[in-house]
C-alpha cells in the first residue's frame, strides 16, 4: 500500500496542476440554485417547458415580424443520446408551428467549436434566418460569434450559455449545482456518516458536469460521507462497468454510487450483479433503462434530470420573440424536477428505447413515439 | 609508378560480429588510373568501398588522399574529400527530375535558396560531358536503367570527384550501353580521375583496367598490371582453384518435342513474337536494353501479359494473365532483381524456398506435411548446396549466389516445366555461377526447358542451345550454339534482315 | 546435382527458444499488479481479468492479420460499434432471434472487411486511408441507423456471451463464458496462421508483395482475407462488448489504436513481415494489465494516457534496440 | 527499377482538378439551394475561413509525409498550444508575446522529441507520434484544472479582424502556404526533404544528413500545428484540452494531404495539393450545411469521399500498396 501511494504521489507531483484550483465551486451560485429548486414555477401547469422560475421578462417588440418566418439553429452536435432526444424534441416542436414556420434550418457542428463559429457566420451572412437559435459547444469560444450574430438578428441560446448578455434570452434548467444538490442530498439521506460513495463521471473540464460534482461533493463532505473514488467513464458502458468492478475487486465497500449522468447507470449496477453483491444506493438520471431497472429491482434510487424539454422551449421562445411577445429573460430558467420513487411509474414507457430521456415533455408531440425510436 | 597515389589505403581491417570482413588490406590508385578490384561475393570488396565512402569506420588502417591522412565518419565527408561512389543499387529519386537528382545533396544555393538557373546550366553541361541526350527536366522514372546509370555518373562528376568508385556499373546494362559506359570511363581516366572499378565481367575488367587487385576472404591476394593478369589467372586467384569447365557440357542430342509454343505474341513492348521452347533446351534471349527481351520474360510469366497471340504448353493452349496463372501452368520465374522481386528478405531461407508451394496449394493444406514439411525442403536446399548456417535464418543474410539458389529451389519444388531466368548470374561470384549453370543443365536434362534472358553475351553463348535476338520488340533472328558475339550484336542492332527463317523452327 | 561436394552446412541449431517480448512485459506487469493487490493471483480474479481483456485480445488477433500483410485496419472500432447497435436493434429483446442475428452481424462484419480489402487491393488506396474512410462510413451508418442513440434491447442469451460466469468450476473456481470465446478465437487465429499455409503467405506479402506475386502468391486474396479476418474479429469483440456491458453508441471507440498498439508491444512489426499470434495475445494482455495497474495505482485518469504513451514508445524502442543488436 | 517506370501523366495537376471540383460543388449547391448569398465575398471568405485551422496543420503534415514520416501527435499539440496560450495570457495583452514565444518553444520541443524518436531512435513514426500525442493529451487533461485562462482581446484580432473584407486569418494561411511552398520548391531544405523522402539510402550516400532533415521536418510540422493551435485559441478565446482531438486534426490532416496527391511513402507531392484537399473538406462542410444533410449521413458521405478521392489517383499506381 505504501508503495502504491508513493508511486501515485510521485507521478502526481510531477504535474503541478494536479490538485490546484477548482473554478467550479461557487457558493453563491450553489445557494441560488438550491433556492430555485424549491421555487414554484410560473406559467402553464403540466407544461414545464413553457414554465419559468423568477420574474425577469425581456421585451421583444422590435423583433416582431409578420408572415411566415425562417428559424435557424446552430447545434453543437448530436454526440450523445441526450442531444439526440433533444434534437427530436426541437424538430417535433417546430412541426407544431407549420403555419408560422416557413423553414427550420439545422446546422450541425459535430462538436467542433471552430466549425460552429463558421456555421453561425454562414447562417448570418446567408440572410435567410429571421431568428437564430444556438446551442453552444463551448461557452467562451462561441461568445464572439454569438455577439456578431446579435447585431443582425434576434438570438436565443440554450443549454450551455455564452459570456455575453446580447441574446434575447438564455434558456436553461436550474443547472449543475441543482443536479448535484438533488442527487447528493438524496444519497446523504440514505447513508450513515463514514459510509462510502463512488462517483462516476463522464469527463473533466466541462462546466455543466463539473458543477454537478462539486455540489454533490460539498454535500458529502458536510455529511461526513467518504468519496472513495471519482472515475471518468467517457459515457462508455464497458469502462463504467470495469471501473466499478475494479473497486469491488479491490475489496472496497461501496454503499452508494453517485453519477453525474445516468446513461451508464445500468452498467454500473451490473457490476454489482455480476459480483453477487446487493445493489448500492444510486443516483442516475431520467433514462428509461435506469428507471425500468429501478422499478424491477426495487432500488433505492433517485433520478435527477437535466430535462431535454428545453429543446422545445427554444423554438417556442424564438417564435414568441418574432411575435413580439414578452419572453422570460435575460435568462429563462426552466424548472428542473427529479424522478423519485413516488412518481417513478409515471415516467416509465415500455415502448421507448433504453436511453430515452423521460423528461422530454414529448409525449404529446407529433410522431411520438417512433420519432424518438420507440415502438408503436 | 613513382607518382603520389591519389588514394592509398593501408592495413585496413574490419570485423563484424562473427565475420572478419577485411584483414590488413592495402590498396592504392594513381591519378588517371583505372584500378579494378575482383573477388567473389563476400570477398570484402563492398566493405572496402563502404569504408572508403565513409559509411563504415575501419577497425584498423589508414586512408591517405594524395598523401594526406583522412578519417571519415559520414558519407558527406568522403564526398567533400573528392570521393564519389556509384552504387550498385541506384540511389535516385524516381519522382524528381534529372537535374534535381544530379544535384541531390549538393544543390547550388545562396543563403539556403536554390539557384535553379545555375543548376540547370550546370546539369546540361554535365550531361553533355557524359555524352548523353537527356532532358534535365525529365523525371528520372521515365528514363531507362542505362540512362539512370548515366545520371548517376553525372552526379559523381558534379562533385569534381578525384576518385570515382564504380561498383558493378554495367550489371544492369546491355552490351551497347556497357561499351558507351566504358568509353566514358576511358575519357575520365584521360582527365586524370582515379577510378576504382568493381565488376564480375572479366572481359570488361581486362579491357579497361590498368591494374587489377584480387580480394579473397577479406585478404588481398595480389595486385598486378593488366598485362600480367590473364583472365584464367584472375579466376584462379578469386576462386582459389581452376574452373576448367565453366559451362557444363552440352547433351548429345536435345529432344525435339516442343514444350512451349508462342504465336503472334503482342503487347505494349512486344510485336508479333513467335518461338518455341523444346524439351531439354536452354533458350537464350539477347538484345539491347529496351529491345523487348525483358518484356518477353515478363509476358511469359504473366507479369505484363501478352495482349494478343497464343501460348501453348505441350500443345495445350494456356492463359498467362497473371504470375499465378503462369505458375499454375508450370512456368517459373527468376527475376533479374533478386532483392526487389525475388525474395522476402526478412523471411527465412526455408520460407522463401517454400513460398511457391505454399502459394499454389489449397489454403487449408497443413504446412507441416508432405512436400511442405521443413525436412523435405531442407533436403532440397542441401541438394542445391545452399549454404546457410541454418535454413531458418533470414534469407537476406545469405550471399547473392545462395539467394539465387534458394529461388531456384522454390521452382524445382513446384516441379515447373519451364523456368524463365532473367540475368541469372548478375552480381554472383564465379563459383556460384558455375553451380547455377550446372543446375540449369541438370534441369533441362530431365526433359524440361529454360528461357534465359541475359545481357551477358559470353554467358548466353556458353550456356544456351539457341539464342533469340530481339530488336525493337521483335525477334530479329535466332542463332545456334557456336555463334559469335558479333553475330548476335549484328542482330541486336537491327542490322540483319527481318526475322530469319530460323524463327520458330 | 552439382559438382561441389555435398557438405552439410545447415547445422541445425537446437530449436531456438524465442521468448515473446509481450509475454515478458505481461508477466512483469501482472507481477506488479499481484504485488499491489495479491488477490489478483486468485484464479477468480484472473478469470475476470481475462473476461475483460477478451475483446481487446480478439481485436488484436484480427489486427495482427492485417499488420502481417503490411497494412492497418482503423475501421475495427467502428465495426464493433455497428455490431453492438445492430444487435440491439435487430434482436430487440427477443431471445429467439439471437443466433440468427449473430449470423447477420458476422455477415455485416465480413462485408466491411471485403470493402476494405477490395479498396486496398484493387483501388490501391493505402490501408491507413482506406480504413479511415470505412471507419467514418461505418460509424456514420451505425449512428444513422440507430438514430444516434441506443435502440432496442439485448436479451440475456446474447448478453451472456460477454457476461455469464460459471461459478464453482473445479480447479479454477469461476469460468466466464467470454474466456472460452477468447480461447476459441485465439485458437482459430493460431490455426489460421500456423496450421494452414495462409500465415506464411501473409508474412511474405507483408515483407515483399512484389516477390510474393511473382512467386505465384495470390496477393490480393491474401490481403482481402486479412481484412475479412480483422472485421470478423471486430464483430466478435463487438458481440462480447455488447454482452459485457450492453448497448452504447461508443462501444468500439478508440479500440483500433489500442489493438495496433497491442500488436506492436507484442513484437509485431508495422508494415509487415514479422509477428505471430502471440504478439497480439500477449501484447493485448500487457496493455490491459497496464490499464489495470494504472487503475490500481489510482492515478488520475488523464495521466494514464500519458503513461500508456510512454510505455508504447519504450516497448517499440526496446525491440528496436534488440533487433539492432542481433543484426 | 524497371517496374515502376511511369510516363509523366498527362492532364491537369491533382491540385487544380481537386480545387476546381470543390469550388464547383460549392457553387452548384449554393445555386441549387438558393443560398446565393454564400457566393458573395463574405460567403466565400466564410468558406475559406473553414480551411484555416485544418490547412495550417495539413501543411505541416505535408512536410513530414514528404520526408517519409507521419505525425499523429498534432491534434494533442494543438490543444496544448491553445491551452497554454490562453493560460499564459490570462486576457492580458502584455503577455501576448511571451505566450506566443512559450507556445513556439513547446512546439520546438515536441517536434524535436518526435523527430529524435523517429530519426535517431528508429521508432516507427506512427507509434512514436501516437505515443507523444498520448503523453501530451494526458498531461494536458490532468493539469487542465490549473491551466484555465483566456487570450487577450488584441490577440483575437488574428481570428476576427480583417483588412478590406479579407480576414487576417486567411492572409495568415495564404502567407504560410506560400512560405511553405517556397521552402519546398526553392530552398535547400526543401530539396533535401524530397531527397530523404524519395530515397533515404540514396540521400544518405549523397552526403545528406538524413536524420537532421527528418528531425527538422518534424519540427516544421509541430510549428504548423502550433500555428493552428494559436489560431484556434484566438478564435475560441480560450483553449480546452479537447479542441485538437474533437477536430480530428491528426487523421484529417493526413487524409487531406494524401487526397492532395502527396504519397505516404514520401518524396512526391506538395503544398498546393494539400490545400486543394483542405478546400475539398471545407466545401463539403459548407455544402452539406446548405443541403441540410444530417450529421450521421454526413459522416458516411465523408468516409466514401475520402476513399474515392484517394482512389482516383491511387488506382493508377503500379505495384503494391498496403
Amino acid at each position: 500500500m505504501t508503495l502504491r501511494t508513493l508511486l501515485a504521489t510521485t507521478v502526481a507531483l510531477t504535474f503541478v496542476g494536479q490538485a490546484l484550483a477548482q473554478d467550479f465551486n461557487d457558493p453563491a451560485e450553489f445557494k441560488k440554485q438550491r433556492e430555485q429548486l424549491s421555487m414554484t414555477p410560473q406559467g402553464p401547469e403540466d407544461q414545464p417547458w413553457a414554465q419559468h422560475l423568477g420574474d425577469g421578462m425581456a421585451d421583444t417588440a422590435k423583433y416582431k415580424k409578420e408572415g411566415q418566418v425562417t428559424l435557424c439553429f446552430s447545434n453543437a452536435g448530436v454526440f450523445n443520446p441526450w442531444r439526440v432526444v433533444g434534437l427530436n424534441n426541437l424538430n417535433a416542436e417546430a412541426e407544431l408551428h407549420k403555419d408560422r414556420l416557413k423553414e427550420l434550418i439545422v446546422v450541425d457542428a459535430e462538436g467542433k467549436d471552430d466549425k460552429q463559429i463558421s456555421d453561425i457566420e454562414a447562417l448570418v451572412s446567408g440572410g435567410k434566418c429571421d431568428a437564430l437559435i444556438v446551442s453552444p459547444n463551448t461557452t467562451a469560444a462561441l461568445t464572439p460569434a454569438v455577439e456578431a450574430a446579435c447585431a443582425k438578428l434576434p438570438v436565443i441560446v440554450f443549454d450551455r450559455g455564452v459570456n455575453t448578455s446580447c441574446p434575447v434570452t438564455y434558456i436553461h434548467p436550474v443547472g449543475g449545482y441543482g443536479f448535484g444538490i438533488t442527487s447528493g442530498e438524496f444519497i446523504a439521506s440514505k447513508l450513515k456518516k463514514g459510509d462510502n460513495v463512488l462517483a462516476l463521471r463522464i469527463m473533466p473540464g466541462v462546466d455543466v458536469l463539473e458543477t454537478r460534482y462539486s455540489a454533490a461533493k460539498n454535500i458529502f463532505d458536510e455529511a461526513g460521507i467518504n468519496v472513495v473514488g471519482s472515475e471518468f467513464t467517457g459515457s462508455d458502458r464497458a469502462k463504467t462497468k470495469s471501473a466499478v468492478e475494479d473497486y469491488i475487486n479491490r475489496g472496497e465497500k461501496i454503499d452508494a454510487v453517485w453519477m453525474d449522468a445516468g446513461d451508464t447507470a445500468t452498467a454500473a449496477l451490473e457490476a454489482f450483479e455480476d459480483a453477487g453483491l446487493p445493489y448500492p444506493v444510486i443516483s442516475g438520471e431520467d433514462q428509461q433503462d435506469f428507471l425500468r431497472k429501478w422499478q424491477s429491482e426495487k432500488l433505492t434510487a433517485i433520478g435527477p434530470a437535466y430535462p431535454t424539454y428545453q429543446w422545445r422551449t427554444a423554438i417556442i421562445a424564438a417564435l414568441d420573440v418574432l411575435d413580439g411577445k414578452q419572453v422570460p429573460g435575460p435568462e429563462w430558467v426552466l424548472p428542473q424536477p427529479a424522478i423519485t420513487e413516488d412518481v417513478l411509474t409515471k415516467y416509465i414507457d415500455e415502448r421507448m428505447p433504453p436511453l430515452h430521456y423521460s423528461l422530454c415533455g414529448c409525449q404529446e408531440l407529433p410522431g411520438y413515439p417512433e420519432r424518438w425510436g420507440g415502438k408503436e | 609508378m613513382t607518382a603520389v597515389p591519389a588514394l592509398s589505403m593501408t592495413g585496413i581491417s574490419k570485423a563484424f560480429p562473427g565475420v572478419r570482413a577485411l584483414d590488413d588490406v592495402d590498396f592504392e590508385c594513381l591519378p588517371g588510373e583505372v584500378h579494378a578490384i575482383c573477388g567473389e561475393n563476400g570477398a570484402g570488396k563492398s566493405t572496402l568501398m563502404k569504408i572508403l565512402g565513409g559509411s563504415y569506420k575501419p577497425d584498423a588502417g589508414a586512408i591517405h588522399l594524395a598523401g594526406k591522412a583522412v578519417q571519415f565518419t559520414h558519407p558527406r565527408q568522403a564526398a567533400e574529400a573528392g570521393i564519389a561512389i556509384i552504387h550498385q543499387e541506384l540511389s535516385l529519386l524516381p519522382h524528381r527530375t534529372v537535374e534535381e537528382n544530379i544535384f541531390m545533396g549538393h544543390e547550388l544555393a545562396r543563403r539556403g535558396i536554390l539557384d535553379k538557373v545555375a543548376m540547370r546550366e550546370r546539369a546540361a553541361e554535365l550531361l553533355r560531358r557524359v555524352g548523353a541526350q537527356i532532358d534535365p527536366q525529365a523525371p528520372v522514372s521515365s528514363l531507362s536503367i542505362a540512362l539512370q546509370q548515366v545520371v548517376e555518373i553525372a552526379k559523381a562528376l558534379l562533385l569534381d570527384a578525384r576518385i570515382l568508385v564504380m561498383d558493378e556499373p554495367t550489371a544492369a546494362l546491355d552490351e551497347r550501353d556497357s561499351r558507351t559506359l566504358l568509353k566514358l570511363v576511358d575519357g575520365l581516366r584521360g582527365e586524370g580521375v582515379s577510378i576504382v572499378y568493381i565488376s564480375h565481367r572479366m572481359p570488361e575488367v581486362t579491357a579497361i583496367a590498368d591494374r587489377i587487385t584480387i580480394l579473397k576472404d577479406g585478404r588481398k591476394i595480389w595486385t598486378r598490371p593488366r598485362d600480367a593478369a590473364p583472365i584464367s589467372e584472375i579466376v584462379r586467384a578469386m576462386v582459389g582453384r581452376d574452373l576448367k569447365d565453366f559451362y557444363p557440357a552440352v547433351p548429345v542430342s536435345p529432344a525435339d518435342e516442343v514444350l512451349l509454343a508462342i504465336e503472334g505474341g503482342m503487347n505494349a513492348g512486344l510485336r508479333d513474337v513467335a518461338f518455341n521452347v523444346r524439351a531439354g533446351e536452354i533458350l537464350g534471349v539477347a538484345g539491347l536494353e529496351d529491345s523487348g527481351k525483358g518484356a518477353l520474360a515478363q509476358a511469359l510469366v504473366g507479369d505484363v501479359p501478352f495482349t494478343s497471340g497464343t501460348v501453348a504448353l505441350r500443345g495445350q493452349p494456356i492463359a498467362l494473365r497473371t504470375p499465378r496463372q503462369a505458375t499454375a501452368a508450370g512456368i517459373g520465374y527468376l527475376p533479374g532483381d533478386r532483392k526487389r522481386e525475388g525474395l522476402a528478405l526478412r523471411q527465412s531461407v526455408r520460407d522463401n524456398a517454400l513460398l511457391t508451394l505454399r502459394s499454389m496449394t489449397g489454403l487449408f493444406t497443413r504446412p507441416q506435411r508432405g512436400a511442405l514439411a521443413h525436412d523435405a525442403m531442407d533436403e532440397r536446399l542441401r541438394a542445391m548446396d545452399v549454404r546457410a548456417a541454418d535454413f531458418g535464418q533470414e534469407v537476406g543474410t545469405l550471399s547473392g549466389g545462395n539467394q539465387q539458389k534458394a529461388i531456384i529451389v522454390r521452382w524445382l519444388a513446384q516441379a515447373s516445366d519451364i523456368l524463365v531466368f532473367v540475368e541469372p548470374t548478375r552480381g554472383i561470384d564465379i563459383a556460384a555461377k558455375a553451380a547455377i549453370y550446372e543446375t540449369m543443365r541438370a534441369f533441362t536434362g530431365s526433359g524440361r526447358g529454360i528461357v534465359v534472358v541475359s545481357s551477358d553475351m559470353p554467358e548466353l553463348i556458353g550456356i544456351a542451345d539457341r539464342v533469340l535476338v530481339m530488336h525493337q520488340g521483335r525477334i530479329s533472328g535466332v542463332v545456334r550454339r557456336g555463334a559469335s558475339e558479333e553475330d548476335i550484336m549484328h542482330l541486336a542492332l537491327g542490322l540483319a534482315d527481318a526475322p530469319s527463317a530460323e524463327a520458330g523452327a | 546435382m552439382t559438382t561441389v561436394p555435398q557438405s552439410s552446412p545447415s547445422r541445425r541449431q537446437a530449436a531456438r527458444i524465442t521468448v515473446n517480448s509481450g509475454l515478458v512485459i505481461f508477466v512483469a506487469l501482472y507481477a506488479v499488479i499481484a504485488f499491489l493487490q495479491p488477490n489478483y493471483l486468485e484464479p477468480g480474479l484472473f478469470m475476470n481479468f481475462l473476461r475483460r481483456a477478451a475483446p481487446l485480445v480478439i481485436l488484436s488477433c484480427g489486427q495482427l492479420y492485417v499488420i502481417l500483410t503490411g497494412g492497418f485496419d482503423l475501421s475495427m472500432g467502428a465495426v464493433a460499434t455497428l455490431v453492438v447497435l445492430a444487435a440491439s436493434i435487430l434482436i430487440n429483446g427477443d431471445p429467439e432471434t439471437t443466433w440468427a442475428v449473430i449470423g447477420a452481424l458476422y455477415a455485416m462484419g465480413i462485408a466491411v472487411g471485403l470493402v476494405n480489402g477490395l479498396v486496398v487491393a484493387f483501388l490501391k488506396v493505402p490501408s491507413i486511408i482506406a480504413t479511415l474512410g470505412t471507419m467514418l462510413l461505418v460509424n456514420g451508418l451505425a449512428l444513422a441507423w440507430s438514430g444516434g442513440a441506443a435502440r432496442g434491447d439485448l436479451p440475456d442469451n446474447f448478453r451472456n456471451l460477454g457476461r455469464l460466469v460459471w461459478r464453482n468450476v473445479p480447479v479454477i473456481g469461476t469460468l466466464p463464458l467470454a474466456a472460452l470465446v477468447l480461447t476459441g478465437f485465439v485458437a482459430l487465429a493460431w490455426f489460421g496462421l500456423n496450421a494452414t499455409v495462409y500465415g506464411k503467405r501473409a508474412l511474405a506479402v507483408g515483407d515483399n508483395p512484389r516477390a510474393a506475386e511473382l512467386a505465384g502468391t495470390p496477393v490480393a486474396a491474401t490481403r482481402i482475407l486479412a481484412f475479412v479476418v480483422s472485421a470478423v474479429s471486430a464483430a466478435t469483440a463487438g458481440i462480447l462488448l455488447g454482452g459485457f456491458s450492453g448497448v452504447s453508441v461508443n462501444a468500439g471507440e478508440g479500440l483500433e489504436l489500442q489493438a495496433i498498439a497491442a500488436c506492436v508491444i507484442g513484437g509485431a512489426q508495422l508494415l509487415g513481415g514479422r509477428g505471430s499470434v502471440w504478439s497480439a495475445v500477449f501484447g493485448a494482455l500487457s496493455l490491459f494489465a497496464l490499464f489495470t495497474l494504472l487503475n490500481l495505482l489510482g492515478l488520475p485518469q488523464a495521466l494514464r494516457d500519458s503513461i500508456q504513451g510512454l510505455i508504447l514508445i519504450a516497448a517499440v524502442g526496446a525491440s528496436m534496440w534488440g533487433n539492432r543488436r542481433r543484426t | 527499377m524497371t517496374t515502376d517506370r511511369m510516363k509523366p501523366k498527362p492532364g491537369l495537376p491533382v491540385a487544380v482538378l481537386l480545387a476546381g471540383l470543390s469550388i464547383g460543388f460549392f457553387v452548384v449547391v449554393a445555386l441549387a439551394t438558393g443560398e446565393t448569398a454564400q457566393l458573395s465575398g463574405q460567403g466565400i471568405a466564410g468558406l475559406l475561413q473553414r480551411m484555416v485551422a485544418l490547412g495550417l496543420v495539413a501543411i505541416g503534415q505535408t512536410f513530414v509525409i514528404l520526408v517519409g514520416s507521419i505525425d499523429l501527435s498534432v491534434a494533442a499539440l494543438i490543444s496544448a498550444v491553445a491551452v497554454l496560450a490562453s493560460h499564459v495570457m490570462q486576457g492580458d495583452p502584455a503577455m501576448l508575446l511571451p505566450a506566443v514565444l512559450l507556445c513556439l518553444g513547446l512546439c520546438a520541443a515536441v517536434g524535436f522529441v518526435n523527430g529524435a524518436l523517429v530519426a535517431y531512435g528508429g521508432i516507427n513514426p506512427l507509434i512514436a507520434t501516437l505515443g507523444t500525442g498520448l503523453v501530451i493529451q494526458g498531461v494536458l487533461a490532468a493539469s487542465f484544472g490549473a491551466l484555465q485562462g483566456s487570450v487577450a482581446r488584441e490577440f483575437q484580432i488574428i481570428a476576427y479582424g480583417g483588412v478590406l473584407g479579407v480576414p487576417y486569418s486567411l492572409l495568415l494561411l495564404a502567407a504560410l502556404s506560400l512560405a511553405a511552398a517556397f521552402v519546398l520548391d526553392r530552398t535547400l531544405f526543401g530539396a533535401r526533404i524530397y531527397a530523404v523522402g524519395g530515397n533515404p539510402d540514396g540521400a544518405r550516400l549523397a552526403g545528406i544528413r538524413t536524420e537532421r532533415v527528418i528531425l527538422s521536418a518534424h519540427m516544421v510540422a509541430s510549428f504548423f500545428a502550433g500555428a493552428a493551435g494559436l489560431y484556434l485559441a484566438a478564435r475560441l478565446q480560450s483553449g480546452t484540452p479537447w479542441i485538437g482531438r474533437d477536430g480530428i486534426y491528426d487523421l484529417e490532416s493526413i487524409a487531406v494531404t494524401v487526397i492532395g496527391g502527396t504519397i505516404l511513402a514520401g518524396g512526391k507531392g506538395g503544398v498546393a495539393g494539400t490545400l486543394a484537399g483542405v478546400l475539398l473538406f471545407a466545401s463539403l462542410d459548407a455544402g452539406f450545411n446548405m443541403l441540410g444533410i444530417d450529421a450521421f449521413l454526413k459522416q458516411v458521405l465523408r468516409g466514401a469521399i475520402v476513399i474515392a478521392a484517394v482512389a482516383v489517383h491511387a488506382v493508377r499506381t503500379k505495384g503494391h500498396v498496403a
